[in-house]
């Protein structure tokens, strides 16, 4: 077996060091009854050779690639430099454990510093994490975090944060002494209802969560949000899915919230149906002792060089058990580092202008999808590359199976999360779609409607 | 050669570009936005060439010491190597381009693979159900900890408390926790296990659960198992197990005939994907039928061609987004395609075989805490050593040598824990012990030089103590500093 | 420009510096009316996404991956563990130069080193160089080696040896003082005559340099040939064009011959379309000061420790200059240090029993083919992975149309080498054929025959 | 972590195994081999792990300086940065797996690449056709003067001699050699470049052709090239551009316009395709239409769909087996396509502009032996200085620098002869000065230090004569050293 290096006379000569005649003598505590299963389920050993050739079976058995995809909704396609996939495939940084030792691992260390001042630079914090499992879990860690950090019993969520998100959030707080309370969306706009929300903080109240962009694609009003809340002493939680938008809209940071988290996936990871992404977290400096999840600081060696460690460990569960911060061990730090590459790769400009053709695109196939007849832009302001288009007089599933059969995958219909959007059908563009594509989509959807 | 990189932000040249992407011309639009709400720039983001990215992360990655690069004895990790054929696999664009809200009958290859990587891991494990949800083993933790929860709920009381050893892994007391659950710690035996009598002594009608690592944190196999099993389900308790340490087992005893009701897997560790220094991860969980209504969504189904069940009434709810990490799962089910139904029993034996020779050869000049059989790890104290667990780790360093686990498992004074995993050859083996040995020899002779060590890494001892004090956590530009 | 490191104010500070006003200056010592050509032939830059989007449409405009493969003569198909590419990817293996200063490039010269090693254990040879560019000049290297060191103005040259390689040869002597001729094969074994080769060795005979196995599959009788051309005092140069039957096959280095030069592409370079693939030659120890290319030797540095350098160099263009024992500069060390990953790979029992499955497929191929009526073996022992077949009564270039209109590349006609072979096909079996691959040729030739 | 790793051989174990692949089981079949030519073993041959494998080779590729970890100032060689987009493309498998072979109607994309090539690299030279067969520079000037010998004997006299200035690349003359010719060398004049009347006093009727390389292996251009053209080409001679050195010449001026009747450029350092430690390379030859009809097969027709041609009534026949290293042209014309147009001046700017710096900053302190204007390198001797070239060359390694390519061209006495090109940082520029300044410091103030550098090396200065005098060219078992 080319995985296993012990040959048959280096097993027999440890046997002997043992003192034993058969390897299977060390299982003998096992039950016997139960020892050495057959397992005849499983198949034997593929080759290399036929173990490729199953997968690219597998891989051609997926059609998704023959149709043209305007599908987001938290999972975004995006350019990934090529250079960003050769440095990260180095073995160097693919296969170390956590940096435990950080003598032999200054280089995965540097790089997720560097990640997170990056994260901080992008969403005007003061600190970021070292990453979080993905956008939902993160959004969770967050409202535990409002919780922890306040006191305060009741945390409120906004209805036009991603349902998904929303559902791990009800997951993780089921059984904790927490109250979640939604505050719905003013449907006109497609943005938390402020007043609604006003209406709802009260002294009880830890934190307001909400996303931006939010699930329809719509800006928030984080100033406004960051200022209500901290009328009653509460804090605000930004989440971001689509982390590109950071280099488009202004930083969090600078509308006053406490603390922004989400998905960074859209920074050099691909769709890979669902995962690995990336879990981000960044807040003011107060949070720092409640923060969940791993942290780089520098300092010196004895020699008084420049290094990077991991520090606050007191906050982990390794050292505070049931009393840490959060449970969370083995975090998304490969991903963090290619997310840095990317980002570093991107640079300033090109981070901007990537972001800024997102948003051209979707302003393009907002013009032309308002020329056209029984369809219009629910939230019709205030996106960034994601638009909801309602269909009037249509059942939104006749609209997607109608531009399936033109190979184009038209958007996820909202009414999987939300049964009122019935006709809705959330769009998303980047930088990826060309402008022929765009027009593709418009006239497929014209020679519906 | 050895000193660290400038950081990306003092090599930063504003012009500078790495990258380079075409987008087509489009025509003026109408303008959507609210201009304040508009970023003009990003302070201090960096600006480099393509060469300058290169040359950065090249020379860091020759900082890392990897299972790429040496042997990483790092117990309770498994870290063990990770084929390259599976990144290969798990870089087809085929995969890596799918979207996750895809229809499903476009990407019945994707959910194929999920739908194989459970069957497989069932029958690995004895279990009739799997989550691939899960990021990591703690995310499995948890989520296993809430189906025990939700399924006494079900039965009419959750119940207040999960029991754990003393020697487990902290994310079992931490995840505990965040299900609700309050904590109790129970002593292992004086052979390092977990007495049927010390079990009965905290079993009452407040305790929901039992976490157990199994074989334990001491590399020890529990027993008892089949008894704590019998009596946690007489009192209508449920055994969890932390399959962490699953590489001990696959192919030798399936959890599931041992009577656990809930289990996760590291496929981070047992299964081969890489570690990333530090993640992703993969934690799926595994239960016995009646925690099975439990599951998060989405649930593949066992049927070929239909698509995953978003709609279960009795769920603990979603977990995590999406499916999970996939592609942690497409080198998962690659590896264990290459291993096939003999190559698993052949793993677990190569690495036990291993730790019982590090054990046998080791036994001679460091302290035994626990004389029980061990299976795919060993754990020795420093007990009566002129120098401490850190000083032998740091002094390893120099030896090229990755340092095992220390001061885990919290039971053993000094815990040296030594995990080497079935891919480790005896030439490395011997290597390392003899490594050992002389370290030993220069702690008698030079105890002082030990305790200074490293001397021969990239950068020398660290100072943790003024990272947390003094926390520095991002780079600012001089001015500000 | 992403390549381009210097900014605007970086170049503006360096013509400073300079004393310049423009770079343009830089250049005025170039004939004004040629400078700054418009290029207008040329397009402009491509950004990555519109490089990657350009190349996957050229690689789509093939279509060779559509068909079954039955082809060989010099570039075979052959199983390449990921391994090998991972490794061989490495920035650090892709990007130095040649290495000039052995303190800074270990890593390439231990690899050589290691490659030297396995070529001299597979060949049966003393020693072995770096490296030459492909199996053709390889040869050619051979022929000029051998009239050097024998100072014989006649170098034999087989008949069997692979046309190209012959072409190559006459190119590279046709302006140099060696008279080369053809010793012409059995028509009924595929082998060199051997008694027209001995009737044509005389004492102003160098060197007889043949292929084997031979262009036509066959198995040349080595330790005959050498014996005779010893008997003259003449050298005998024996080509592997398929390295891959050096596990199969004796070593010559047994036989008695006196150098093995060749192509090693089989060892874990891809079919790439003809190259970059690996020129080989081994020794016996006396031609060592004549070996053309680069050489690695062991040394040790001022602290004793091994260590491994460029050595010989004073048979080299850069220090002989018209005298050198070649022109050989740039050679295929990448080539050399992946086919060593392969080799390692592979190892011992790897390489001899992907060996043996090349043997056994073909012999399967044999068996069957025997069965077929209007079509035999031209040559129909002795062997490894490649075979001649005749075609009765047809013209084979019929029947290969008729093989690819079985999405089938049914092998090489020998017409286009040899006329008078006008109804022989070379036909090339590997490890990578399933059986059920082999049957489907076998059927489809029925289907015609 | 500097230690050289052991040998393949040394690590190696019988029953080791590195590989997995399936066969399909094959019914017995006759024996088609006599026995007495079949081989057993091959003894000695490595039997290693996967694991090992990858560790060997991730440890060794640590040993290496390369351009993607730092600076490689390595003159004639243009080490310039290699686009890692390039790799991939390079790697796509309709690349990969193309038989040579193939019928041509299958294979229309690889011959695209070739026809788009050559027809970027007529337009860049200015030549009028090109051969991509060459497998690197040396193989491009041989297959250049076979093609002018064929010209020339065509004519009716294939002539006996080639002169080459005493400034050329040593390959130039063994080329001229094995064409057939005679190699008269002549010297440059004062300022470095070849003075038209030092031609005359050589040129007769005996000459076939000079090699001129241009600019120059000091970095100079021969600007009196239209009219070295002439002379030749009054006297029935050709003109050779050696083209090794045209990154400073791209979009800046064109060979073909100068009077050159034919010339080979370096794929792997003009157009960026990686070095691979020392090759494969490729070295195409364009030509004037005078010497079209010469070229080697294959020919790439102009028109699209068609296949290459084979039969060439005039040429000088094949030159190496196939199309010449397809992938590495796959490479330069991915560059040549990201570059663009406009592109090709930039670098060339940008790479005359980073020579001129090092030379500015360079010059107060080391002798420059030429004044003349330079390009894309410059080079300085040894002249007064208190340790030779190779010290200071030696030394630059200890700073992380690839010293500059060192006694060569062989008239500059103790030559250092640097090319920094374009895809270097001022920064990096000023780093390497600072890096040359302090040595020659310390040369003054401690020569013997800096004579023996390196010391930060994995191994310090290595005995080469030791290795020429006796030769160890491969690994040997123990028992028979
Ligand atoms: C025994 C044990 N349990 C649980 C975990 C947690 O797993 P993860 O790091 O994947 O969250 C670990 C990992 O260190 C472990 O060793
Ligand atoms: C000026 C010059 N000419 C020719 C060559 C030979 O090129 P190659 O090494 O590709 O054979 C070189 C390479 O060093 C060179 O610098």
């Amino acid at each position: 077996m080319r995985f296993l290096p012990l040959t048959d006379a280096d097993r027999e000569s440890m046997r002997r060091c043992l003192g034993i005649k058969d390897t299977a003598d060390l299982f003998a505590d096992i039950p016997e009854r139960f020892r050495f299963p057959t397992l005849s389920e499983i198949p034997e050993a593929l080759g290399e050779n036929r173990l490729l050739e199953r997968f690219r079976e597998l891989a051609a058995s997926n059609r998704h690639d023959e149709y043209l995809p305007f599908l987001g909704a938290g999972a975004y396609r995006h350019f990934i430099p090529e250079v960003v996939a050769h440095l990260s495939a180095k073995g160097e940084f693919l296969t170390p454990y956590t940096p435990y030792q950080p003598e032999v691992s200054q280089g995965s260390l540097q790089a997720i510093f560097e990640y997170q001042t990056m994260i901080t630079q992008l969403t005007g914090m003061d600190i970021s994490n070292a990453s979080l499992y993905d956008g939902g879990t993160a959004a969770a860690e967050a409202l535990l975090l409002m919780q922890r950090k306040s006191r305060r019993p009741r945390i409120l969520v906004a209805e036009s944060l991603h349902p998904e998100y929303r559902e791990i959030i009800q997951s993780y707080i089921q059984n904790l002494d927490i109250q979640v309370e939604t505050v719905s969306m003013d449907p006109s706009t497609g943005r938390v209802d402020l007043e609604k929300l006003k209406a709802t903080l009260n002294s009880e109240t830890g934190g307001f969560i909400f996303q931006s962009p939010n699930f329809f694609g719509v800006i928030e009003e984080s100033s406004a949000i960051a200022k209500l809340t901290h009328s009653v002493d509460a804090y605000s939680a930004q989440i971001v899915a689509e982390a590109m938008s950071l280099a488009f809209l202004k930083p969090p940071g600078e509308h006053g919230v406490d603390l922004v988290a989400g998905e960074a996936q859209s920074f050099g990871l691909p769709l890979g149906f669902g995962g690995p992404y990336l879990g981000f977290m960044a807040t003011k400096a107060e949070f720092l002792r409640q923060l969940p999840g791993r942290i780089v600081g520098e300092t010196v060696d004895v020699e008084n060089r420049r290094g990077y460690v991991l520090t606050l460990s007191t906050r982990e569960q390794h050292i505070k058990r049931e009393r840490a911060t959060s449970n969370i061990c083995t975090n998304q730090a490969w991903c963090a580092v290619r997310s840095a590459m990317y980002m570093a790769t991107m640079g300033h400009d090109g981070l901007i202008s990537i972001a800024r053709a997102n948003h051209t695109n979707t302003a393009y196939f907002a013009d032309r999808v308002r020329t056209l007849p029984n369809i219009e832009l629910a939230f019709p302001r205030n996106f960034f590359n994601e638009v909801v288009v309602r269909v009037k007089n249509r059942q939104v599933d006749d609209l997607l199976s109608h531009l399936e059969s033109h190979r184009i995958l038209g958007g996820i219909p909202l009414h999987w999360f939300y049964p009122e959007f019935a006709d809705c059908l959330l769009i998303n563009i980047t930088e990826m779609h060309r402008k022929s594509e765009i027009d593709r989509l418009i006239n497929a959807m014209g020679g519906m409607l | 050669m050895n000193a660290l990189p400038e950081l990306l932000f003092d090599k930063s040249r504003p012009g500078k570009t790495g990258y380079s992407f075409e987008s087509d011309p489009i025509p003026e639009t109408e303008q959507y936005v609210d201009p304040e709400l508009q970023r003009a720039g990003i302070a201090d983001f960096p600006s480099l060439s393509e060469v300058e990215i290169v040359r950065h992360y090249t020379n860091l990655s020759h900082l890392n010491h990897s299972v790429d690069s040496g042997f990483y004895p790092l117990g309770s990790c498994t870290m063990k190597y990770n084929p390259k054929v599976n990144e290969t696999i798990a870089a087809m664009p085929s995969f890596t381009n799918a979207h996750p809200y895809t229809p499903h009958h476009l990407v019945q290859g994707n959910i194929g693979i999920m739908r194989d990587l459970e069957a497989r891991l069932c029958a690995i494990t004895g279990m009739k159900a799997f989550s691939l949800s899960p990021a990591a083993g703690a995310h499995g933790e948890l989520t296993g900890m809430m189906l025990i929860r939700n399924c006494l709920s079900h039965r009419g009381n959750p119940r207040r408390i999960v029991l754990v050893p003393d020697s487990a892994h902290g994310t079992n007391p931490a995840s505990a926790h965040f299900a609700g659950y309050n904590v109790k710690e129970i002593p292992s035996g004086p052979d390092g296990v977990l007495e049927p009598h010390t079990l009965r002594e905290h079993l009452d009608k407040d305790v929901a659960a039992l976490m157990l690592t199994n074989p334990n944190t001491l590399g020890i196999f529990e027993r008892h198992i089949c008894e704590l099993a019998t009596a946690l389900h007489e009192n209508g308790s449920m055994l969890y197990m932390d399959g962490a340490n699953m590489n001990a087992l696959m192919g030798i005893a399936r959890p599931g005939d041992l009577g656990v009701d809930v289990l996760h897997l590291n496929l981070h560790k047992t299964f081969a994907t890489p570690h990333g220094g530090g993640g992703p991860g993969s934690g799926p969980v595994g239960v016995a039928d009646h925690l099975a209504p439990f599951l998060p969504p989405p649930v593949i189904p066992k049927q070929d061609g239909s698509g995953p069940r978003y709609h279960i009434p009795d769920t603990i709810g979603r977990i995590k987004n999406f499916y999970g990490n996939f592609l942690v799962m497409v080198r998962a089910l690659a590896y264990l395609m290459s291993l096939g139904r003999s190559g698993l029993r052949n793993v677990a034996e190569d690495a036990v075989l291993n730790a019982n020779y590090i054990r046998c050869r080791l036994s001679e000049l460091l302290d035994l805490p626990y004389q029980s059989r061990t299976l795919h790890e060993v754990v020795f104290s420093d007990k009566g050593l002129p120098v401490s667990t850190l000083d032998i780790a740091k002094r390893l360093l120099d030896y090229g040598i990755h340092p095992f686990t220390i001061y885990f498992p919290l039971i053993v004074h000094g815990a040296m824990m030594i995990e080497p995993t079935e891919t480790e050859s005896l030439e490395t083996l011997d290597l390392f012990v003899t490594a050992m040995k002389e370290i030993l020899t220069e702690a008698e002779s030079d105890a002082d030089m030990v305790r200074n060590a490293p001397y021969n890494t990239p950068l020398r001892r660290l100072d943790e103590v003024q990272a947390a004090r003094h926390p520095v956590l991002r780079w600012q530009p001089r001015e500000q500093e």
